[in-house]
């Protein structure tokens, strides 16, 4: 059976919008039918990814107009979940990122590292008027 | 954010009390630990026995905590995650950096 | 300060996506800033009109696609929650519907009516190819 | 739907293990109490302490069931109600028909 969800959210840039964007991807992921795996897991996962993500979109590419918002599509289709997050920034290389070092104790750097550990598939586009973060996980 | 803060024979106790520590509000813990290395304490107790989630900026938090710490020679410690919180020490290799324990007493016996 | 939240939900007509729907209600009533009224009783009242609707939307309006879905929208802005339920069905009256009789021991009949004591405005109409159930309520 | 049922004293007492009682779940719970009036029982006690969130189905649920008993000569009543769902019989005026308690002592006792 074909079970298809597609959410689709905006909110202010701000990042007292997080828990309720993670949230609505933990209530997704424990809705699940059909997957197989550890539910709670998938759960802190999909939240991780959506917080990651939603937070680079906020600190590092705001939009320039008077109330900026975050735009986010969350779908489930044929054991694919997708997630898209929209940005209005300049872009960035995601190519071109270092991995982390080993025990490196940065502060910062590691939330394009655990979007690539979690998801199968992680890519970043230009679109019009900004770009997209586009990460989707086989669940099976 | 919420911490209880309380001191222990050398070591500060900071319980956090909120379900996540994240980009939202791991600025302010930040804050909260830097305040007491100005004050002078170098041995720090993070509970986080009531944290669900952690992000990369959570992370970062602690391993700032932790950096000063070192630099003053005390110590930043960890006690109270729950198993996916831990998880996502394991998955950054931070378990290497931090030392973790199950619980308070374990930890403040460590110091 | 302008709170603008946007959710739009899309799931299969069937009545185990309710919790995912009414659990994403309740997150939004949770996150809302302006809220100054008692929040848990906002986020069970969101729910009910979400599942109540969606109820109707499955129960009384399923589509004869071959993968029916329920379409749902959310949205706050300038302290006014909308709620839309769009539905692919025959429609009805909602202008004729009795009001349940106090201790009425009917089973059915009380949807509607809990919709309209907790929401402000309820309208149902005519779109292409269905219906809209929309509710507002002012939030102060 | 989970339901654990247990007699005392000739009383069913039926306690909902759930976190909602929707169009999702109150059919079943339905069928389940017409078991019980086909195997003669005709007093029952429902539990609805874990249930944070009943709506008109649920609520059609327990008048059916309701009605049942009383066409039998015997009684369903309620007890546990959180204080949200308490609020949805009032809102519906169904706390006029049910006999609600807040334990299930009173409860049983009060058959
Ligand atoms: N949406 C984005 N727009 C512009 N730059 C981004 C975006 N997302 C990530 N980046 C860049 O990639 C870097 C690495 O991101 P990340 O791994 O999440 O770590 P952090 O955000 O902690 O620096 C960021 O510092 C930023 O320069
Ligand atoms: N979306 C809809 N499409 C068609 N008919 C509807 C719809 N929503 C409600 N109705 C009609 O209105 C009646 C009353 O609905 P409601 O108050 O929710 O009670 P119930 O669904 O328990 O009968 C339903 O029985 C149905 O006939």
């Amino acid at each position: 059976m074909n079970e298809h969800i597609e959410v689709d959210i905006k909110v202010p840039n701000q990042t007292r919008y997080l828990s309720l964007i993670g949230k609505i991807g933990e209530d997704i992921a424990r809705t699940l039918k059909m997957y197989k795996g550890n539910r709670e897991e998938l759960a802190y996962q999909i939240n991780l990814v959506l917080t990651e993500a939603t937070t680079n979109a906020i600190r590092h590419a705001s939009a320039e107009s008077p109330s900026p918002h975050v735009h986010i599509t969350i779908s489930i289709q044929e054991q694919t979940l997708r997630i898209r997050v929209f940005d209005e920034g300049q872009g960035f290389d995601i190519s071109n990122l270092p991995a982390p070092a080993p025990q490196s104790l940065d502060e910062h750097g590691r939330g394009v590292y655990l979007i690539r550990s979690i998801m199968d598939r992680v890519t970043y586009r230009q679109l019009d008027g900004g770009h997209v973060l586009e990460m989707e996980k086989t669940l099976g | 954010m919420m911490v209880n803060t309380t001191e222990k024979g050398g070591v500060v106790l900071m319980e956090i009390r909120e379900e996540r520590l994240d980009a939202h509000n791991s600025g302010d813990l930040k804050a909260q630990m830097l305040n007491l290395f100005e004050e002078g304490k170098i041995n720090l107790l993070i509970n986080l026995k009531d944290v669900r989630f952690v992000d990369s900026s959570g992370l970062g938090a602690l391993v700032s905590g932790y950096k000063n710490a070192s630099a003053r020679n005390g110590n930043l410690k960890l006690c109270g995650l729950q198993s996916q919180v831990k998880s996502m020490f394991e998955l950054t290799r931070l378990h290497r950096v931090f030392e973790i324990f199950p619980g308070t007493e374990e930890a403040l016996a460590s110091f």
